[in-house]
């Protein structure tokens, strides 16, 4: 059993734990991966969205997901154009600069700027740089074959990074990892829909996010740990109005900007780091686990812009978030230049217009510093809505 | 009888409106913002109340807002201009159900319900490309002043197209445009053109209704209001003389009254007023 | 003896310069462009020559350069402005390898040979962000004099992190971090840092070689320099003439044109 | 003199039919529009026309469209018109144009353009997709995507033979034949796998041709610019693939460019430097972008361009017409996957170009609208520049959008570059 990489939250009272997953998170130094490699281990470092981390866990390596920060892009500004988002250029940044250690990246055809990740990665590194095709004709009855296939690929050169063979049953095992963690995630939203009062938005956010950055065993620890203390809160329920943020699910919003939304507004739902959570009911553990991993992507899977799939026509998964979280209005953002999420706010715009619901748009970028902009817009909703 | 002052820190100018029980205006002033947001606040607060022989502790309760409307000390309450400007439109031109906002730095349009509530709004989040400094830098770099663009832009005869993104680009289109003898009016007007076609964009985005209202610093010329309803194939409303700069502070101290009322009659709420 | 003069006709100030064979300026002028460009190219070079006591028909060959460069009537070619700083500055500083010109619209990075020809170079295009404009904007909201803000800047010890990257939005995030209390040192410290961020950006573009010279009007505020230093973490080389750069290359040009048109002459 | 008459007919001939068999196009969309017939729509990465001409599908490239209004100076009309409706100014110029030709109801400088009952897509650029789901909402049409997995990463391409290859070719065949049943549904008609047999022939017709196209302009003047003329073979590449009428044509054009060559005759300006394209076009200044390198003896001799926007068609690749929908998978993804790898892992491809073609130059146009084509570009060029000592110039604009175009900007460069290539001759033939 290794030593944990994030024992900081041991033993402290529920403020200091979630003090703690804050520092973490904003941490661009990545203390908990270099521990991790310090010991020994081995680093596969997957861009946003989605990854079926069970394989990497399967092999003993870490899992980490790239995100960008919010750092300069000193080293690899010049290794992009303009009018491109953010995410792209920090996340280079990050393993430019060393402050992220890798020994495998992949990225997914999630958008034609991500996509390209691969061959920059690729002509700056030499460890493995690949893309994950995951399939986008998810209706099509050859699609789980096909991507069990590709995860067999992707699971041999995980093994060929960390020398080590995945058995079925380490992938059984490490399926049952996440489920319990995709789990206790779903009940941490259980507790934002339900009683959002007893927890800040921005806390919620870096519970979730410090998900990527540590072992799953470790994470399912501290969720058991705090999600029973947060329960137990009894803050005082204020007036706010209920808001479902949307266009969190590539480049994050700073955590500043989640806490000023937080501060007006009980933020009930979110597709926040939504690869996280992707998959929503439990991954079979019998049988052919990559078939398994396959068929859990494709069929019991949330949504977001960049995936395709008819059955999920993106303006009525997003009223439906609106429904079942009691929510009575919705932010509806975008991150700077990012193209899939500018084409759905169009979608979602027209669509909470037709159903009557209030919203308001913005564009976000994960190193703004000022918030006037979002803040004024907060404050006219909120004037709005909840006066008179 | 209680004053109500409404004060709009603006991001050039810091403008106050004060206001009697029958909501008329006694009281009103106009300075620069600078950067010493919390002193520009009170020193045209004091203006505008000596403008009207009154002293402060005549005034019962003090709205801010603008985008200093936080540094206000002085206030009470702070709202955001486009609820505030909804307010003073509203009571200007009651059938107003769209507002269009063009500042120095900022262009905001909003939709309003019957009852002067906003119902949705969009601001500009792209350059400044699109709002009143566009004009202003286009203007200063023919040599003319903000006052002259009006007088200046009645005399165009075509307009020269100007198409940049970057307020800043736009200036060395303004320089081949120059160079190749087109009078500076229809440049001028070429610029008022590209301007207004983003402010009418961002009114189409909130699902422009009639009556439209006009309003911020860049309607001080007329030529505005000519294009905007030219664009839009409709009557505008625009505020009487330089009450267009005053319509926000105006609808604040409106707020700032129907507040005071509620107060006089459940002081208990009070708290209820720390929004944002 | 041989003169020969460059105008530099930029977005906002123009600028001539003539020198003689041995490439000594003789003759500078620095006017604002304003509306009509012709006229200010024309009066620069005027000034030019005055300051220099020649009479316009001792210059033998003039280039143009800059925007305007084509609105040099009385230039006999143009070569652009990207050129001729590079040129000028392996002419002040001949082991210079690396270029960084900071303009009024635009930013340039240019890698120049040992003979002062462009070997490779790379502008900002998309916008205006991150040009010496967004200092004039920052100095307008805080209502310093240009040339005061570099020394302002340098007392700053804390620098604000500047996000907005729109020359016009600048003036307005300075006003809000006032809002927010800082000390304006450090904001237009954190202005200044901004600005040399995007520009290093440009300079890795192109490779930084051996010497960097910083040329443009900006160059003569300390700041800026020091930004930029720390940026690329090397010392910047910067001439009293840096504001005339682009026309002393233009006049080299001019001189380079002067020879060859002698050079059958003496052969034949 | 015999030479001179063939010259009259022969040189040129190209660009002629090119334009005719365009107008005549447009021409039959228009009557298919007016007569209130629907169409395929397709993309040029993927367009899949073997199998959508076999059901007779009057086809549609929208993307082609989108440039043909910018091409003929009314972009940003239609680009206007989709921002109104709240798209943003950051979205490809392509998708916002036709967004615009939707709301007008067809309505195109080139005639009007047929409503799609049915949109066939590729994953080749992500675009696609979401551009898809426009049409799929605005007329509730099946939409069908056809996933063509890319190469993995930097030389892990696959050949057939290799087990992974084989599972993606299966995949892509799988999807081939629910394509095939969905058109027999829309159209209610049973598949003719003989006609899909003629298409792929003609295909394979022009595929070879193409493929000898692009190696003649390694001729020294190369007999097309790849900029200029190269773009209207393009339009007919995807507009008439799977036709005799596109295969005869670029048969033509072999002809004419081997005459060209043996005849030393090259294009319109005498050629000083041969460049490079490294982008999509700057279709709002069309010619005049490319005047401003030939008015200083630049001809592009090669283009990306005519490699990912052909679908791949550059590749040569041969359909086995015996065993028709396994080959067809394969070609597509060999094809496909070769057009996304001219974007995603250029470096050798581009050095192999620069060899071969013996290129002074290379230009690299990344423009706001195609984030697909120009992300990598920057530290592409950066990596080239490290390999090979080759003049190269970085200039951003947009292939629809003018308001991102600034002519003035783009002069300054492009006169700078050419300075910087005048100077590198002067030192190389001083120096040797």
């Amino acid at each position: 059993m290794r030593t944990p990489v994030f024992p900081n939250w041991k033993g402290k009272d529920l403020d200091q734990v979630l003090y703690e997953c804050r520092e973490l998170l904003e941490d661009v130094d990545y203390p908990t991966v270099r521990r991790w490699r310090e010991s020994g281990g081995k680093v596969v470092g997957h861009f946003q969205v989605y990854f079926p981390e069970e394989i990497a866990h399967a092999a003993g390596a870490l899992p980490v997901k790239v995100r960008g920060a919010p750092v300069e892009p000193v080293q690899s500004d010049s290794r992009f154009g303009s009018y491109l988002c953010s995410i792209l250029k920090t996340s280079l940044e990050l393993v430019l600069s060393g402050r992220l250690e890798l020994d495998m990246f992949v990225t997914h055809p999630i958008c034609d700027a991500a996509r390209n990740l691969a061959g920059i990665w690729a002509r700056n590194f030499d460890y493995p740089c690949q893309i994950l095709y995951l399939p986008q004709h998810a209706t099509s009855v050859h699609a789980v074959e096909y991507l069990r296939h590709e995860y067999d690929r992707i699971k041999r050169n995980i093994e060929a990074v960390t020398g080590n063979t995945v058995t079925d049953a380490d992938l059984r095992h490490s399926i049952a990892v996440f489920n319990r963690n995709r789990a206790l995630l779903r009940e941490l939203y259980t507790i934002k829909r339900d009683t959002p009062w007893n927890i800040d938005a921005a806390d919620a956010y870096a519970l979730v996010a410090v998900g990527g950055l540590i072992p799953r065993e470790e994470h399912n620890a501290l969720l058991k740990t705090v999600l029973p203390l947060i329960r137990a809160r009894d803050a005082r329920r204020k007036d706010r109005i209920r808001i479902v943020f949307e266009g969190g699910f590539c480049e994050q919003p700073p955590l500043d900007l989640i806490r000023t939304i937080g501060r007006s507004c009980y933020v009930v739902d979110d597709d926040l780091l939504i690869g996280l959570r992707w998959i929503v009911e439990d991954v079979a553990d019998d049988g052919d686990p990559l078939a398994n991993l396959a068929d859990a992507y494709l069929n019991r899977s949330a949504h977001s812009p960049v995936q395709h799939d008819l059955r999920k026509p993106k303006e009525q998964m997003l009223l439906d978030r609106l429904r079942s979280a009691r929510a009575d209005a919705a932010i509806v953002t975008a991150a700077k230049m990012c193209e899939p999420g500018l084409e759905e706010q169009v979608v979602n715009v027209h669509a909470l217009d037709d159903a009557g619901i209030r919203y308001f748009v913005s564009e976000f970028e994960e190193n703004m510093t000022s918030f006037d902009h979002m803040e004024i817009q907060l404050e006219t909703f909120v004037e709005n809505i909840l006066f008179e | 009888m209680t004053w109500i002052a409404g004060i709009d820190i603006g991001s050039t100018y810091t403008k106050v409106v004060v206001i009697d029980d029958d909501l008329t205006i006694v009281g009103r002033a106009l300075r620069p913002t600078g950067f010493k947001l919390g002193a520009v606040a009170e020193d045209t607060l004091d203006e505008a109340l000596g403008g009207a022989g009154l002293e402060r502790d005549q005034v019962g309760y003090v709205v801010a807002t603008g985008f200093g409307r936080h540094q206000a000390a002085v206030s009470d309450v702070q709202v955001t201009d486009l609820t505030a400007s909804a307010r003073g439109a509203h009571h200007l031109f009651p059938e107003t159900r769209t507002i269009l906002d063009v500042g120095g730095q900022t262009m905001k349009a909003s939709r309003l319900t019957g009852n002067a509530r906003v119902r949705s709004f969009r601001l500009n989040d792209k350059c400044a490309a699109g709002t009143g400094a566009f004009l202003e830098k286009t203007a200063r770099y023919m040599g003319f002043s903000t006052e002259e663009i009006g007088p200046l832009v009645e005399t165009s005869r075509q307009v020269v197209p100007i198409s940049g993104v970057c307020a800043v680009f736009a200036e060395s289109e303004v320089i081949n445009h120059l160079s190749e003898g087109m009078p500076p009016a229809d440049i001028m007007h070429g610029a008022i053109v590209s301007l207004v076609g983003r402010s009418v964009q961002l009114m189409k985005r909130v699902r422009m209704e009639p009556e439209f209202t006009l309003i911020g610093g860049i309607l001080r010329f007329k030529a505005m209001e000519r294009v905007v309803s030219e664009e839009l194939g409709a009557e505008v409303n625009v505020p009487d003389g330089d009450l267009v700069q005053f319509t926000t502070a105006f609808g604040a101290a409106i707020l700032g009254r129907r507040r005071w009322q509620k107060l006089q009659a459940t002081p208990r709420q009070a708290d209820r007023s720390a929004t944002g | 003896m041989a003169y020969a003069a460059g105008v530099d006709v930029g977005s906002t100030q123009t600028k001539a310069v003539i020198i003689d064979e041995a490439g000594q300026i003789v003759g500078r002028a620095l006017t604002d462009t304003g509306a009509n460009v012709m006229m200010a190219a024309q009066e620069a070079f005027d000034v030019a020559l005055a300051s220099a006591g020649l009479r316009e028909e001792e210059v033998e060959y003039v280039v143009g350069t800059g925007y305007g460069r084509y609105k040099v009537n009385f230039g006999n070619s143009q070569v652009t402005e990207i050129s001729c700083h590079g040129r000028g500055a392996v002419h002040m500083f001949p082991d210079t390898r690396t270029v960084v010109d900071m303009g009024g619209q635009d930013t340039k990075a240019i890698r120049v040979s040992e003979t002062g020809e462009i070997v490779d170079f790379c502008m900002n295009d998309k916008c205006a962000a991150g040009t010496g404009r967004f200092l004039g904007a920052a100095a307008s909201a805080l209502d310093i004099p240009l040339d005061d803000l570099g020394a302002t800047a340098l007392r700053g010890d804390r620098p604000v992190k500047i996000s907005t990257t729109c020359t016009v939005f600048a003036e307005s995030e300075v006003l809000s971090w006032l809002g927010r209390g800082k000390k304006i040192e450090d904001i237009l410290q954190g202005v200044h840092q901004s600005i040399a961020a995007r520009s290093a950006g440009l300079l890795r573009r192109v490779g930084v070689e051996d010497e960097v010279t910083f040329t443009g009007g900006v160059a003569r505020n300390p700041a800026m320099v020091a930004a930029i230093n720390t940026r690329l973490g090397l010392e910047v080389n910067v001439s009293d003439e840096s504001h005339f750069m682009g026309a002393l290359g233009a006049a080299l040009f001019a001189m380079d044109q002067i020879r060859t048109s002698r050079a059958p002459a003496r052969t034949g | 003199m015999n030479g001179g008459t063939s010259d009259t007919n022969l040189v040129g001939r190209g660009n002629r039919d090119g334009a005719r068999l365009f107008r005549e196009w447009f021409a039959e969309l228009t009557a298919t529009a007016e007569q209130g017939q629907r169409s395929a729509y397709v993309f040029v990465m993927g367009s899949l026309v073997e199998i959508l001409r076999v059901f007779d599908f009057p086809i549609v490239f929208p993307e082609i469209n989108s440039l043909q209004t910018a091409v003929r100076r009314v972009a940003h009309e239609y680009l206007n018109q989709a921002e109104d409706y709240g798209y943003s100014p950051d979205i490809c110029g392509y998708v916002k144009a036709d967004v615009a030709t939707q709301l007008r109801g067809g309505e195109h400088p080139m005639g009007r353009i047929p409503k799609p009952e049915i949109a066939v897509f590729t994953n080749a650029c992500n675009t696609y997709i979401k551009w898809a789901e426009i049409w799929e909402r605005m007329y509730r049409i099946p939409t069908f995507t056809v996933d063509i997995p890319g190469t993995r990463g930097a030389g892990l391409q696959t050949w057939p033979g290799d087990p992974d290859f084989a599972a993606d070719r299966r995949y892509v065949e799988g999807q081939l034949r629910e394509l095939i049943a969905l058109c027999e549904e829309i159209t209610g008609r049973s598949f003719d796998i003989d006609r899909l047999r003629e298409t792929m022939t003609e295909t394979n017709r022009m595929s070879a041709a193409w493929k000898a196209l692009l190696d003649l302009n390694r001729a020294r003047p190369a007999p097309f610019n790849a900029l200029s003329d190269g773009t209207i073979f393009l339009g007919v590449a995807n507009g008439f693939r799977g036709t005799d009428a596109g295969a005869t044509y670029f048969e033509n054009l072999v002809e004419e460019m081997t005459y060209k060559a043996e005849h030393g005759i090259g294009t319109l300006t005498e050629e000083q430097y041969r460049l490079i394209f490294v982008g999509v076009p700057c279709y709002p200044l069309f010619r005049r972008f490319n005047e401003m390198f030939t008015a200083w003896g630049g001809t592009f001799v090669n283009s990306t361009y005519l490699w990912f926007a052909s679908g791949g068609t550059n590749v040569g690749f041969q359909y086995d017409v015996a065993r028709p929908l396994e080959s067809l998978a394969e070609g597509v993804l060999i094809g496909v996957r070769d057009a996304m790898d001219s974007m995603f892992f250029q470096l050798d491809i581009l050095e192999g170009m620069i060899d071969g073609c013996a290129a002074d130059g290379v230009v690299y146009h990344p423009i706001k609208s195609c984030r697909t084509v120009s992300t990598g570009l920057a530290d592409n060029r950066r990596a080239l520049m490290e390999r090979l000592d080759v003049a190269s110039l970085f200039i951003e604009s947009d292939m629809m959008d003018r308001r991102v175009v600034t002519e003035a900007q783009l002069k300054n460069r492009i006169d700078a570059f050419f300075e910087g290539l005048a100077s590198r001759r002067n030192r190389s033939t001083v120096t040797t």
